[in-house]
């Protein structure tokens, strides 16, 4: 019991994963900074913002339901903070891992995006509101590639279990080299899931100020903030445990390699962010239908044909 | 589908300054919308009257930062004309100079403000900082970045030096090389592709119905410029070309101010080489003969207009500005309706909107009374450790420096 | 070319006093009778070409309204029609939105700071000044003063 | 040629490079010596012509008189938008722009300075 607890408060839960997240933050800042030639920010920037957050007064709107406003962002971030109990760190193997813990994953992974839309709707305010429908019509977009990708893999090595998975490709390596494809789209469509440059369509501030987040302010907006950070870190780490299953021996070891992989994907995501304008909904929606979800149904059809004739 | 109405602005995150778009929403489209503007209105109309020529120059220069040489030349021009004083050559020259720089500046500053607008901030980010390269020269020829206060009646205040010349011409060097990459890679970015095309169609027939000046303007396939129509200055004896573009849209404007910094860039060489000796300024007399005059000037933004009546005395009777956004505000409703309401900002920008030129205007009220309205440092002060004191943390003991 | 325009205005219309007209280069000021400017707008836009709207300068000389319509051409040429309204309320001008459709800010501007009124403009916001200000308050009218703290502007600012 | 990510190869070059902004308030960039900051005033020089008061168009600056061919002025920095108009006017080079930009305060009567 009091390990569970320890699991689930301080490590790899809510604590752990708040310091990591923080941590990839600032480096996806710097990087994003530097890239743009830039200083960026110092180390402790992350940090100061959610601090200065949480002292500062929370407003809630009159015309917002009080008890759903404060409530979303907590649901949203325990939502992210489980599915990172489920994601494997320091081994192959998670935590507790059972067997369709992906399928969990994924769905963990979806509430955050509904939180969002609920925030903006109970919001009362018509920015947020217009945030809220953006950020749901978006999740139709990128989720169907999004979860096809990841499933792609899962299909070729027969099981719904990260941990099978991983210990899957740890013996067939050569395979990875076939899901590529699933890897890229994965990197978009999990620009998407973040809502980060080119698909920050539901926060873009030129157009609706602060998007679903417009009326939230102190300690909630900072809540917010870090589901979005921890976010970012759940899914880097899932994308690295399925698409770059190196693990060795030791556990310190596979922790550094899994940081590592993390810093990897947060690169990537950061390059993405820099180098594209943002996209207007429509564009968006017909992009991932139109481009990633053929690619990703192709992948699947491979990797099932593979498992079909190959590993038969 | 229910309509709904949304506010952009007063203020708003993509707005620069205060003005207010109503638009009438379908879902993501714009069905019908409303331009407000006049927050910026400052009596600067008024208050020139109670100001003699010379201070004129200072307060009309200040009508707006970016385009603060436009407004100060076309409005020393009326009054040179008023006089009937001969500017010197090189007077002029240095004139035409500044006035060049600040298009770049201004054209710089618009394209980031692009970048900015379509959520592409690694343009906004280099943009400006190639701008810094023209505001450091601006910086040392005139000693300020804006408001340069290089005007003056009768010419300008301070000299172009040959190293100055010289450092001028490896600048433009640097900006031409960076203009040509932006023309090359940030116009082949298919992101910024996708968001600028087809949006805020204007078509000729639009842009000539609704009075449009500048860029906004020679985008809709209009060859109207100021500087080669009805020139002023030095203009006659420089080499150079009317941009036009025939996207009609707000790819097309960007494309005609990429295109109008590489013109930019031609035409400072060509003063630099032709820069005549002589002296800076000529003696304007205070009294000035009644009569009127009015000028034109192709500011960055289009063309800009001042008309002043003199009465015989040391002010003038009226003076009047049409800055170029004012000119361009009738079409903004016209580009907005049916479009998306993620087209709204950067369609806004696309005219490179200055409301405190359109709008003018300065107070002539003691500055100390608006503190009875607002809270001034303190009060606010007091009320945040107040605030925090209840929160359990007492920050009033903190100095401020 | 400033002389041509000139005298092809004085043919059409025979009470317009041009050669009493300042002619400078590029440059031609010409003051219309009050009933005929609409008309002679027409005829600049439809026969020689004016089809550019610069401004609409409207000021208080001291003895009356004079409202100068700036009207150029692509040549450069940069015509002023001056009418005149007498002080007497309310001073009523017809719009010229028929032809030059860009002049909805320029004559809202006169009917916010001159306090004339333009009969045939669209129902709108006034322009430049805020919603909240004083009616019957046109600050460049030659009899207007700004006023100081609690005035006139001071509330406005509110 | 348009197509998706051109600049992305240009923004990896930039990781390598210096940066090209400062820490302000540690780090300062050079001003121009041209440049029009806060005002001095060379008591010795100044005959009180007040032709500076004159031509102020914010009318940010008085001269008063202290005792017999000495002067003081009274400068009012949170009023004078650095047009550097009286500086050009003094005709005996009693006034000058410094290169002191750095006037941000709290309290906005300490900007009226006595010089």
């Amino acid at each position: 019991m009091a390990l569970d607890l320890f699991y689930i408060v301080i490590f790899p839960g809510f604590l752990f994963l708040g310091a990591i997240s923080l941590v990839f933050e600032y480096i996806d800042r710097k990087l994003y900074a530097r890239l743009q030639n830039r200083i960026g920010p110092r180390w402790y920037q992350p940090l100061a913002d959610i601090i200065k957050l949480l002292t500062k007064e929370t407003i809630i709107p009159k015309e917002a339901d009080r008890r759903f406003f404060a409530a979303v962002p907590m649901v949203a971030l325990a939502a992210t903070t489980a599915a990172f109990l489920y994601v494997p760190i320091w081994s192959s193997r998670s935590l507790m891992p059972f067997a369709s813990d992906l399928i969990v994953v994924l769905y963990f992974l979806t509430i955050p995006t509904l939180c969002f839309f609920l925030a903006g709707w109970f919001s009362s305010s018509l920015f947020a509101q217009i945030g809220g429908v953006r950020a749901l019509t978006q999740l139709f977009a990128y989720e169907v590639p999004l979860y096809m990708a990841l499933l792609a893999p899962a299909l070729l090595a027969g099981t719904w279990s990260i941990s099978g998975i991983t210990a899957f490709y740890h013996q067939h390596p050569i395979y990875l080299l076939l899901n590529i494809p699933a890897f890229c789209i994965c990197i978009i469509s999990a620009q998407g899931k973040l809502e980060r440059v080119p698909f920050d369509i539901p926060d873009a501030e030129t157009e609706i100020v602060g998007g679903t987040f417009t009326e939230y302010s102190g300690r909630l907006l900072a809540l917010f903030k870090m589901t979005l950070n921890s976010e970012m870190v759940v899914v880097a780490a899932l994308i690295a445990a399925i698409f770059i299953p190196v693990f060795v021996q030791s556990a310190i070891l596979n922790f550094l390699l899994f940081l590592v992989k993390v810093f990897v994907i947060v690169f990537v995501l950061a390059l993405m962010r820099a180098s594209f304008a943002r996209f207007r909904i429509d564009q968006m929606i017909s992009f991932c239908w139109k481009v990633l979800a053929p690619i990703s149904l192709a992948q699947i059809l491979v990797d099932i044909i593979v498992r079909g004739i190959i590993l038969k | 589908m229910s309509k709904i109405m949304v506010p952009l602005g007063p203020q708003h995150p993509a707005l620069e300054e205060p003005e207010s778009f109503n638009l009438l929403l379908e879902g993501e489209r714009v069905a019908a919308s409303q331009v407000c503007i006049g927050y910026n209105h400052r009596g600067m109309e008024k208050a020139a009257e109670s100001r003699t020529y010379l201070q004129n120059v200072y307060l009309l220069e200040r009508i707006c930062g970016i385009c603060s040489h436009s407004h100060s030349t076309c409005y020393v021009q009326t009054v040179e004309d008023l006089a009937g004083v001969e500017v010197p050559q090189r007077a002029l020259y240095i004139r035409a100079l500044i006035g060049e720089l600040e298009r770049i500046h201004s054209h710089m500053l618009w394209l980031g403000i692009a970048g900015h607008e379509i959520g592409f901030m690694t343009l906004f980010m280099y943009a400006w900082k190639d701008r810094e390269i023209v505001m450091d020269i601006l910086e040392m020829l005139t000693g300020n970045r804006i408001n340069y206060g290089m005007n003056t009646l009768g010419g300008v205040r301070r000299d172009v030096t040959p190293e100055m010349a010289d450092k001028i011409r490896e600048a433009v060097g640097q900006l031409q090389e960076r203009t040509e990459y932006y023309s090359r890679v940030i116009l082949g970015e298919e992101t910024v592709y996708l968001r600028l095309s087809g949006v805020g169609k204007l078509s000729k027939a639009d842009a000539l119905r609704f009075d449009t000046t500048g860029p906004v303007l020679r985008a809709s396939g209009v060859g109207r410029d100021v500087r080669r129509d009805d020139p002023n200055g030095i203009y006659p004896n420089l080499d150079f070309q009317v941009i036009t573009d025939d996207h009609e849209d707000v790819y097309g404007r960007t494309v005609v101010r990429v295109k109008e910094l590489l013109e930019s860039y031609k035409i400072i060489r060509q003063i630099l080489d032709q820069l005549p000796d002589g002296p800076l300024t000529v003696k304007v007399p205070n009294r000035i003969p009644a009569g009127e005059c009015i000028s034109r000037y192709e500011a960055p933004r289009g063309e800009d207009i001042h008309y002043t009546r003199s009465n015989g005395t040391d002010k003038p009777d009226r003076v009047k500005v049409r800055a170029p956004t004012l000119a361009n505000s009738a079409a903004i409703a016209h580009m907005l309706d049916g479009g998306y309401l993620a087209d709204v900002p950067i369609v806004i920008a696309a005219i490179d909107p200055c409301f405190s030129c359109t709008d003018r205007m300065v107070r002539v009220t003691d500055a100390n009374s608006g503190q009875a309205q607002s809270m001034d440092w303190e009060s606010l002060r007091r009320y945040s450790a107040q605030w925090y004191r209840k929160q359990g943390m007492d920050f009033s003991r903190i100095p401020l420096r | 070319m400033e002389n041509e325009v000139l005298q092809k205005i004085a043919e059409r219309f025979p009470s317009v006093a041009a050669e009493q007209a300042v002619v400078k280069h590029h440059r031609i000021y010409l003051s219309v009778p009050n009933e005929l400017l609409v008309e002679a707008l027409s005829f600049c836009y439809e026969e020689l070409n004016f089809r550019h709207l610069c401004t609409i300068t409207g000021l208080d000389n001291g003895k009356e309204y004079e409202l100068l319509y700036h009207i150029s051409k692509d040549d450069g040429l940069l015509l002023t029609l001056k009418r005149t309204a007498p002080y007497q309320e309310p001073v009523v001008i017809p719009t010229v939105l028929s032809i030059y459709q860009g002049a909805t800010f320029y004559e809202r501007e006169l009917e916010g700071l001159l306090g004339i009124k333009v009969e045939g403009l669209p129902e709108g916001r006034q322009y430049p000044l805020p919603d909240n200000w004083p009616q019957g308050e046109y600050p460049l009218r030659k009899s207007w003063k700004p006023k100081q703290a609690g005035g006139a502007g001071q509330e406005a600012s509110v | 040629m348009k197509f998706f990510g051109k600049i992305a190869p240009d923004l990896l070059a930039m990781l390598g490079k210096k940066t090209d902004t400062v820490l302000y308030p540690q780090v300062k960039t050079p001003v121009s010596d041209r440049f029009r900051g806060a005002l001095k005033f060379n008591k010795e020089r100044c005959v009180g012509c007040k032709l500076c008061t004159r031509v102020c168009p914010a009318q940010a600056i008085t001269i008063e008189k202290v005792a017999d061919k000495e002067f003081k002025a009274i400068v009012h920095m949170d009023k004078c938008i650095f047009c550097g108009q009286c500086v050009e006017s003094c005709n005996k080079d009693a006034l000058e722009n410094t290169n002191n930009f750095e006037l941000a305060c709290s309290d906005k009567s300490s900007l009226d300075w006595e010089i």
